[in-house]
This record gives C-alpha cells, structure tokens and sequence, in this order.
C-alpha cells in the first residue's frame, strides 16, 4: 500500500496546476464566463496542446491511456481554477462511454478527436419530467434536462428507450432537424442545456453486448465521472480550506487576527476534517469506479459522493460565514467556489440520493447476514 | 399562563390578514410568494399603501403619528405581512433610525425626518459598518472634522462605508463617524444624518454570489454636513448607535417569513414527491418543530419585555436560531427538487418554483453573517446571558 | 397571552423545590437508591403531607384539581432532585387514567387513596416483545415490561387485548395468583418491572365509553404523562446547565477559567438554545396535552418531545464533556441527571418515533393540501 | 498509489485472523463481542497467549523481544485483534512506558522491566493526571524531593494522582513529579517509576457514571523512591512525557474496535427491525461511511510517518473521529432496542444484547474526554496543522 503518486503522475498535475495559476486567473475566467458562449474554445485548445483532453483515450486512439487516478489528478489540479470549459463532459464521461458503448467503427472516428480537441462530445442523459426520450423507427423524441455543456458540443450521444424496453446509445448532430438546443448558465457559471427532441433522426452506436442494452456501460461511464468528480470537489475544498486560514490569519477584529478566536479554530479544524475524509474517499473512488463488481463500485462510490457531498456543504458555507461580509462577494472568488461545491453536491446524485442506496444496500445484507 | 392571544389581538390579527389580502398588489405577492428580488417601487408602494391605512408609522407611538400598537400587536402586523406575502419593511427608516430621532432626535430633526419615513418619500441607509470595522464597529475610521464657518458650522466628513443595504435606493445615511481621534475607540464617535445628494458621496455596488445587488459601498469625500444634521452631542454617536442596535433586533426572529417559507418548501416538497421519503420528510418535520418552538421562545421573549424596551441579550437566540432555520429552509428547498435548481433563474426549463431556489439559498447565506454574526451572537449568550 | 405563573402556581412549586433542597439531597437519594427496594415510603408520606401527591386528583376526591401547568410545575421542580419515587406513575398518569376509564365506583374507590398516598397504583401498559397479554374469560395472561415502578404498586392497572380485538383495562392486586412481578433497576436509578401474567384473575374497570375500547381514554392520560415528563427534563436541563456554567467559572486550566475559552463558551450557547426552545415546547405540551383534538394533541406532544429529547441529548452530552473526567464521576450528581436525561429521551416514544409520527402527519396534510 | 496490502500483509493478516480464531479464550471472545467488562485475569490471559506465540512485545523492535512488525503490520494486528473479540492490549506497559524504557530507560532499566512487561508478570498504570492539572499537565503538583541516604538515594514523593486507569490492577506506575518547584512549569519536572507496593501509596476507587469501576485516585504519601527509579535526567521528565504521549497516539482511530461495533450494531438493529425504518438505516449508513473513510485517512497517516516515527498531529483527526464513531455506534446501539436498554445489567428482560447497551453508551462517554479532550485535539489541528 502507498498513497503516492509517480513522476508521471506528479509531472501532470503539475502541467495543470501551472496552467491555471498562469492562464486560467479569475479575471480571465470571468471575462469568458460573462461571454455569450460561456466558455472559450481557445481555453479547450490550450488544454489540447498540454496534452490533457487525451488522458481519457486509450493510446490505440492517440490518447495518453491513463486511468482514473490520473484524472482525478487533472480534476483535483484544476479544482481551484473552476473550468468553465468542458472537461468532465467532454474529456472524462464521453470517452469512457464511447470505449463502454460503441462500435469500433465509432471509437476510431470519435476518440481521436477528442484527444486532439478537435471534437467535443457531450453525453445526454437525464430525462425531463415526464418527458423521456424514446426511440421509435431511428427517430428520437422527448426531451434531456440540464445536460451540463449540451450547448457546446459537436456530437450529442443520447440515451434513448426503444421500442422494447432497452436502453439504447444514440449519436446526433446538434443542428440535425429536430434537435433543439436550449443552452442557459447553471449556479456555478458553468452551462448546461435543455435537449429537446422532435422526431430527431439519430444513429444508434451500440456494440456487442452494449447494442440491446447500454445500461451498463452508461453507469460504468458516469462513474467513471463522479469518482472524476470526486477528485474536482477535494481540489476545490482545499483551495477554499487554505484561503479561509489565510483569511483568519489577516483579517483583524477586536485587536488580534480572528483566526486567534478558539470558536473559529475549532471550526477550522472540522473543515480540515471534513476535507481529509473527502481526500480519502476521493482516493478510493478513484481506485474502485472501474471495478467491474457493480454492487461493491456503487457502494464505494456512493459512500465517497455522501462524505464529499457533506464536506462540499459544510466546507463552503462556513468559509463563505468565516470571511464574513467578503464570502458573499462575487469579486472574491472564494464565492464562486461556494456556487461550484454547491453545484457538485447536486450532480450525479446527491448525498440523500446516494445515502439512501448505500442505507438500502446495508440493509439488505445485514438482513440477509 | 396562557398561551392564547387576547379575542382583542385575535381581532387585530383577522383584520391586518384583511388588508394584507386586500391592498397588497397582486404582481408584489407574487414576487415575494416566489422568493423574486424587489425593486424600490415595490417596496415604496407597499409603505405608501400601509401609510394610507394609518399604518405607516409601524412600531412608532401615537405621538410621533404610528399607530401605537403594543410589541404583540406589531408581531401579529408583522407575521401576517410576512405570511401574506407582504414586502419586508424598510426597516432602515421605521426601525433604525425613527427610534433614535424620538429618543434623541431634536424637535425639528423630528419633524423634518419622521413624516417622510412614514410616507416613504425618504429612503435612508445605514453607515455604520467599514471595511475594516465590522464586528468590531467601534474601530471604525471614517472621520469627521468640525469647521467653523460663517455660511454654518459643518463636519468635512472623509472615509468609507460598506455593506450599506439597498443604499443604492437611499436619500439618507445615517452615519457613525469619528470625530475625537485621539479618544478611546468608543468615544469620539458621532452619530450624523447625511444626505446622500451631497457632492463627495459616491455609492458603489457590492454584487453577491447570488448575482443580486442588495448592498453597496458609500464612499465620502469631503463632504460637508450640517452640525444640525448632528444627533445628540458630539462624542456621544456610541451611545445611540447602541440604542439602535438594540431597535434593530425586533423582529429578529422572522418567523412569519419562516411560517410562509416553510408553507413554500411543503408545497415544493409535496410536489416533487420528497416528502414520501422518510428521510426528507423527517428533515422538513424538523424544521417544522424548531420553529414552533421559536414562536413560543419569541413571544416568551416579547412578553418578558414589557412595553417599550429594546430586546436585551434573549434577542441573540431568536437571532441565531431564526436565521438558522431560515437558511435550512432555503437549503431543503434547493435540495428538493435536485439538479432542476442548477439553472438558476431560468423558466421553462424545471418547474418554476425551481428557478430561483439556487439564487435564495446562496443569498440567505448572509442571515448568519449580517446584523451580528451568530458567532458574535453566542458571544452575547454566554457572556451577558450566562456570565461567562 | 402570558407566560406568568399565579401565586398559587409559584407557592405549589415553591414547596417542591424546598422539599428538594433540605429534604431530597444527593446523599438521601444515594442511600434510596441502594436500599433493597430502591424508594422510600418515607418520602411518599412526605410528598402526601406537602399535598403534592393530591395535584392529579380532582376536587371531589381529595384532590387539588390542578391541571397540567400545576403538575408540570411540581415535575419541573423534582427534576434537579432526581425523585426515585414513583410521582409520575402513581400520581400523575394513574389518576389521570383513572378519571377517564373507570367506574365511578372505582374511582371512589381509589382516587381518594393516591391523593392521601395511602395507595401506589401503577398502570402496566407496554406489552413484552411477542407477549402481548390478553384477556381470556377475566384471565390475563401475557407480559408487560419495563413498567416504570410497578414494583412498588398496591395496584397495577393493566391493558389488555379482549378477545374481540378490543383493549380493555383492568385491576390486579401485585399478589393475586398468577401474577410475577420481576423488579430491577433501571439506567436512571429508578425501579421498573417485568410483569408476567399466567391466567391472572384481574377485574375490568372500563366505565361507558372505555367499557368496549379503553384506547382513546390510555392515550389521554399517557399525553399527560408526557407532557409531565417534559416538565421534568426541563428542570434537569436547568441544573445541568447551570451547574456546567459554575463549574466552566471556577475550573482553570492554562492560567485562566476555562469558561473564557470561546469553543466552550459557544458550547454552553448551544446548550441555553436547547434549553430555552426545550421550556418553550414544555409549555406548549403542558397546555395542549389535554386538547381533546387528538391530532392537534398528539402534534404538538410529539413536536415537544422531539425538542425536548435532542435537548435531553445534546445537554446531556456536553455537560459530561465540559466537565471532563468529573463529569463521568458517579460521585457528582451531574452524572445522574445525565442518566435521568438519557433515560427520559428513551421513554414515552423515543425522538426517532416522534419526529416519524410528526413527519407522517406533516407528509399526509401537505400532499393533500 | 496502490491502496491495497501486499501479498505479505495479506498472510499476515490471515495469520493474526487464525491465532485470534484458534487462540482466544471463548469466554473473553464472548465478552468482548458483547460490551461486557474485563477483569485482570482476562487481559493477563490474552498477554500471555501472545506471549507464548512471540508477540508478547507487540509493536516492539526485535532487540527488545518484540515481533519488529512495521506500522501496517501492527495496524493489521491491531484490526484483527479487535474484529475477532480479543481484550485491547494493556497498553500502559506495553505502549506507554515501554517505548519511554527503550528510548530513555538505562540497560539496567530495561532489562529489569521490559520482560515483565510481555509477559504480563508485571502490570502498569499511568500517573499523569492531577485533580488541578488535566488538559493543562504542565501544572502538575506532585512533589519528589531528592534525600541523600547511606541507604542509597531516594526521592519523597507526595501528592496526588487521578484518572489512573486500572491502577487497582497495577504493579508499578509511572509518574510525573516536580522536582524543582522554582522552574517554570515544563521544566522541573522528572519521571520516576514506583511501586505500587511501597508503604505510602493507596489507591482509590472512582466509580464512574456505567457504575464502572475503571479509573482510580492514587495518593502518594511520603513514599519513597529509589534515585535509580528515574528514568533519564532529573527535571527532564517533560521531554520523556512528551514523548510518551505520542506513542499512546498510535492505533488512536480504533478502526478495528468500531469495525467490531459497527457489525454488533448492524446485527441488533436488524434483529430489532430497525433497518426497515429508512431513517435509522440512513443513520447506520452514515457511520459505516465514516468509518470507511476514515479508515482510509488512518491508512493515509500511517504510511505518511513512515518505520519508526511518533504520530503527528495528524493523529488528532483520527482521535477526533474515531472517538465521534464509536460513540455514535453506542448511541445507535442503545436507540436501536429503546426502551429495553432501560433495564441495566439484566437479562432475560429483553433481549440478552439489550443488557449492557446503555452501559456501554455511558462508558463511552470518556473516549472524547480521556487522552487529550477532542477539544485539545481540536486546538492542536488548527495550531500546528493550519497554523491559526
């Protein structure tokens, strides 16, 4: 057992962690979040030229072949920067999928595009209410919600309900007819967008097992994401963790720095504890989120998405309380990491979601035992 | 012991629920029912509207033309405002500084002031707080420099406010300034009225994390004030500006903005199907609890204060535990409807009660940091309340 | 509205509290305690003589009439003394059962008795796991357990399922064949009972309308039952809570009071908001538990002990850990009203049953709203 | 990165699995398994079983007699020990003074002690806890003086000392003492080792709030001790202590204790049905995930220390931790039977788990309060990790 990381590994997290302290400051990063797109395809080709959108491609397809420790990584490293750009969407979920999902044909045409950058691909997944999308004859209708990045992408898969029963993968041009696109800014400043489809001809792109039912390959893919998740929410909390002690340490009230005052010591402490039990699970997630034992994977990571999920709430609001008047400032950034933790704990299931499946599956065996 | 309201308050309560139900503007219900941000206007014509019923003077004695109620009376106005969907008031003229103007206020201070608070044809703001004095107002640096003149004594006034609610929409601040540098930090403070069309006063919006701009910088530049606009003596601003924060914390409690916020997360909850989770219902069931009991620590509290006093140091666990749930509340109803709270403001895309959870969780973050933090509040807990 | 008591109300908790301070001192209560029955029929005669044992008989029996203010008043009062009497059982839920599901005779009979103190009667009322008593031909048989103080009834009253599905109440002297009685201490110092029933000849009390079901009439007088219990942790949290102040102001460590260190005093912040939210849903209990709305009733009576039992906890807890080792010692009384306090949030339906109850009723009338 | 053990661990691990298995009395198994209280002979019998095995040093170096097992390996033991109901180790020899001998002790020290300490002929307790000097150990007052004899040397300790954990068992007690009462508190102080026999020592019983009888007062008056009792320099004992209290730090999390209740816990609350109810299946699963974390942040700390270091401050976050956890898991426990746990000591009441749930829930009230209050931990994080 050791909990280090190699040069390769350290060299990369290196590579991002510069990127964002050099080219990716807060002021650069408004000025891209209050553009009409959101985000800035420039910013996705510097990303391409660092070499990181190849990380989630296996070397066959001019990618770099690692796994998800190295993308964790690239999550935890530009954590602190709050990308607006596309990254888990595009550079962890869709590969993973399109490794899982499609056909051979497929993967040759899409995943060197996507480490090149020359391509984003978004998965859509989640149903409107009421509303999910079906595929009746090739055609798909119904509508996807909150597709985080939908309104950047070059190439949609979709999930989609077929006639009998499955859960089938679709791919589909953004501008095919049919295809509406209703892009909007989420809490966090990142975008997302309302998928509305109406008789939108698609291809299907299953393969071998995948081609009945991609159900499987579709979770193996998101958690892929969330343990990639997982590693954004740790590299967040520690920049928001380190600048709330930095803030105690100067900011003076009563003749002496408040970081002096034991109440707030002690709040630090549990935001320390918070923070490295979410390292931990972060870690482990990472190790397990390709495991291909689905009931110890989602246990694992559910377990990870509810520590994270609670130290994301309790490490943000008291960093937001603890700075005071300055925390509820937009030209501080430590609000925007608020808005992004925030955003983390509501996505790919939040911590009463995957609280309730973990409870649930302890009940089961405990019950069995 | 007896818990009931008086038949006279039970009385006083149906016709205050009357006219909340009658005069207030529908598309102004609708926005606060809906956690939409208010502009002046709305604020301003919901005075205008109390103030036509008599009412504009609210918490203010007969004398100074407020409609005398007793600290019970103004809590049922206040929750039925609240539960009817009614604006906040503009607490920084009725309840800030109308008070100190009564008690300290001169004649003519009071008659030119008071009357166009009621009428809401004055917009006042609060100058208390600096970049550098926060919880610890008393550091606070903005200075103000007598000089004698043959057109009128006047203060040359210089330094920096911050965190000034809605000053944007102000015609007044009223200011804690320094004008004894060389005192101890509690003297040499003084406490002046400042018209905010005076050359030198610049406000700058402070934007929060929800996107909203509720809160401002005032900066002042050399600006000339009037030693008429001087409340009280000069040195003595401390003792007032303590008289006021006292004033400040009626109220505190919110708990009809609580009762109504509560009722919005029960609807949403109902409605996205949460509450046949028994974990959610449970978290909902709490809140609920904690709030029945703070309505009855609250009128416990306005009961043990008799008439006309300020809230002593009881006020701070209304303060914290108010906020408390006011925040939690926000925080489950964010949480009820999931990833639909992502798009923040958008309709048409969730349901619409979902478009601005995201905005009021965020914004109400400041409910434990604004008017005392809650640390500084259990400060007051345990030192003046428990003697440690 | 007001949150005054009268004089009458003060002078009756007054005599309670003295009783307590020169009568019921911690080394009295200690020799009690470990003597073989665990209570003292001194102090019961004691109690008759101050009247107190009259308060839940009415005016017509010997008693004083009083309500539920008056009694919680008297519990509030017993509570720093940490009483191993029998006053709630026998002289607070027996005669409120009493009055509402027996005969006049009955009544007569032994209401009279409890307020003179010549009589403990104790109602036996929850059924042992899988041994539900019953009622055959006159003849209990079954097993009722952890039935506080029935160990030192002259009378059990005892529910029991009829053979027509009805619960009906009946009389039962502790000596009558058939009937065991095993006593035992419990976590608090108290004494309660195991009571097995094995073809019991017992005598059903049931008057009017509890003749057939004497569930509405046991649920009344255990709602006031529970809203004394409240009235008693009150006055334990009260002790416990100042005693913990006095202690953090003469206790020192690191050359000052440990009460200036703002960790702890921020602690004792959380224990006044406990306290305080605690006596203001004792109040409410105390003047609904008698509403003959049933909903309404059981509402605020679960609100209440919601309240009252996270307070009993929370208090309970960090009086010990402010108290460090001394707090853990059985020497300090502080270790007893921690006990009294764990034991009160277990009894008359945990926290967890309560807030359920509430939450289920809550859930009911928002979705049919 | 590479979180699992090696091939190596892994036997070993199943090695411990199957001395425990095959090793351990059934009647201590069964006590331990279900929260009952050891007596001397239990633990004596368990050090001696190890002993006979070669582990009697556990956690020692091979030069002294120890196993010369790495951190991870000790962990593992440790875990394993615990999971299959073996007693916690008597740690105040094996942990406590043993490290303090073999760093500081002289040869002759270590020769006379270290074997009978493994063997459990000798059995130890811990005496740094004074009346006035808990968390502030510095301030201790127990006073040695220095009395020159042709009988040879020796010091006359008087004082007090309390907490003493399982002192009525004891032997012999290591002791902080002032030795030069002029110094400032850290300095002047020297550790001395005495036997429990010597006239002058009484040992009293504490009675604590389960009705347990764990922790002692220990009086010493006039006792004498032997000059070559002291362990290293007069008036460096702080150093010595010091020290001490970083190796009592290790296996702090108790992983494997809280894996044993945990799986109690998850036994009873489904034998009581509780695990239907979602809110306190949801309360189960909370713990098992914090327990799984920090299992991995202890695994974390372990290998950051490296062979042979004292634990960091970083062990202040698994006190903190694994103290909250096993504390949840005994009120979880007692909820989990209600009213059952009520009857305290009996069986054939409830059921026979229900008997010692509210005992244990009691006991365990001491885990954030002994070895540095969860509060002190707290101020060592913000201090020396964050630098507040």
């Amino acid at each position: 057992m050791n909990f280090d990381f190699n040069e390769d590994q350290r060299a990369l997290a290196d590579t991002v962690r510069r990127f964002v302290a050099k080219d990716y400051g807060f002021e650069r990063r408004r000025a891209i979040r209050d553009s009409a797109s959101g985000w800035s395809r420039a910013v996705w080709q510097e990303l391409a030229e660092l070499g990181v959108l190849a990380v989630g491609v296996g070397e066959g397809h001019g990618g770099l072949g690692y796994g998800p420790l190295e993308t964790g990584l690239v999550m935890n490293a530009f954590g602190a920067g709050l990308l607006l750009e596309p990254y888990l969407a595009a550079a962890v979920v869709a590969p993973a999928l399109i490794r899982r999902a499609t056909s051979a044909d497929f993967q040759d045409q899409w995943l060197p595009r996507i480490a090149t950058g020359d391509s984003i691909v978004v998965f859509a997944h989640q149903d409107g209410r009421g509303e999910a999308v079906r595929a009746i004859d090739g055609k798909l209708s119904g509508r996807k919600t909150v597709v985080t990045h939908a309104d950047c992408a070059d190439l949609l898969l979709v999930s989609a309900r077929a006639a009998d029963g499955g859960v089938r993968l679709f791919a589909l041009a953004p501008a095919a007819p049919g295809v509406t696109l209703r892009g909007y800014p989420t809490l966090d400043g990142q975008r997302a967008a309302d998928l509305l489809l109406d008789q939108a001809t698609a291809t299907e792109v299953g393969a071998g097992d995948t081609a009945n039912n991609a159900t499987q390959a579709i979770d193996a893919a998101l958690d892929i994401g969330l343990a990639a998740l997982c590693a954004e929410a740790i590299g967040i909390m520690e920049a928001t963790v380190a600048a709330t002690v930095d803030y105690l340490k100067t900011r003076r009230q009563f003749g002496q720095p408040i970081g002096r005052f034991q109440a707030l010591q002690h709040r630090m402490a549990d935001m320390l504890l918070h923070q490295e039990q979410s390292r931990s699970m972060s870690y482990l997630a990472a190790m397990q989120c390709t495991n291909p034992d689905q009931k110890l994977r989602q246990r694992t990571l559910s377990a990870a998405k509810v520590t994270i999920g609670q130290a994301c709430r309790f490490i943000a609001q008291n960093a937001v309380q603890l700075h005071g008047g300055m925390g509820m400032t937009d030209e501080l950034i430590l609000s925007h990491w608020f808005k992004r933790l925030t955003a983390i704990e509501m996505s790919f299931g939040d911590t009463d979601f995957h609280l309730q499946r973990f409870a649930a599956q302890l009940s089961r065996e405990a019950q069995a035992a | 012991m007896d818990l009931d309201f008086s038949p006279g308050e039970n009385a006083f309560r149906e016709e205050v629920r009357q006219f909340v139900n009658d005069g207030l503007p529908p598309h102004i219900r609708h926005k606060v029912m809906n956690g939409i941000h208010l502009d002046r206007d709305d604020h301003v014509l919901w005075q205008r509207t109390l103030h036509q019923r008599g009412w504009g003077g609210v918490g203010w004695p007969r004398e100074f033309g407020g409609p005398g109620w007793t600290p019970t009376e103004l809590y049922i106005f206040e929750e039925e405002c609240a539960k009817g969907g009614a604006p906040r008031l503009i607490s920084f003229g009725l309840k800030m500084i109308a008070p100190v103007l009564m008690v300290f206020g001169s004649p003519e201070q009071q008659a030119r002031y008071l009357p166009k608070i009621m009428s809401a044809e004055e917009w006042w703001c609060q100058g208390y707080s600096e970049p550098g004095a926060g919880s610890d107002l008393a550091s606070l640096k903005t200075r103000a420099e007598l000089v004698k003149s043959s057109a009128g004594d006047h203060y040359l006034v210089n330094g920096q406010k911050t965190w000034t609610t809605l000053g944007q929409y102000a015609d007044w601040i009223f200011c804690l300034v320094r004008t004894d540098p060389e005192a101890k930090p509690q003297r040499g403070i003084s406490f002046l009225l400042i018209d905010m069309k005076s050359p030198g006063v610049t406000v700058r919006p402070i934007i929060t994390l929800d996107g909203a701009h509720e809160v401002n910088e005032v900066w002042l530049e050399d600006v000339r004030v009037p030693v008429a606009n001087r409340i009280g003596e000069e040195n003595q601003g401390w003792t007032y500006a303590k008289f006021l924060l006292g004033h400040e914390r009626t109220n505190i409690a919110g708990i009809g903005i609580a009762k109504r916020e509560l009722a919005r997360l029960k609807r949403i909850a109902a409605a996205e199907g949460r509450l046949d989770e028994a974990l959610f219902a449970a978290r909902v069931a709490q809140l609920e609890i904690d709030l029945m009991a703070l309505e009855i620590t609250n009128l416990r509290v306005l009961s043990a204060e008799g008439a006309h006093q300020a809230p002593g140091p009881e006020a701070s666990i209304l303060k914290i535990k108010g906020t408390e749930i006011q925040q939690a509340i926000a925080e489950l109803m964010m949480q009820a409807v999931g990833s639909a709270a992502l798009p923040v403001g958008q309709t048409g895309v969730g349901p619409d009660y979902a478009a601005n959870l995201g905005a009021g969780y965020c914004n109400l973050r400041k409910l434990s940091i604004f008017g005392g933090s809650n640390e500084i509040q259990k400060n007051i807990i345990s030192q003046m309340i428990m003697g440690l």
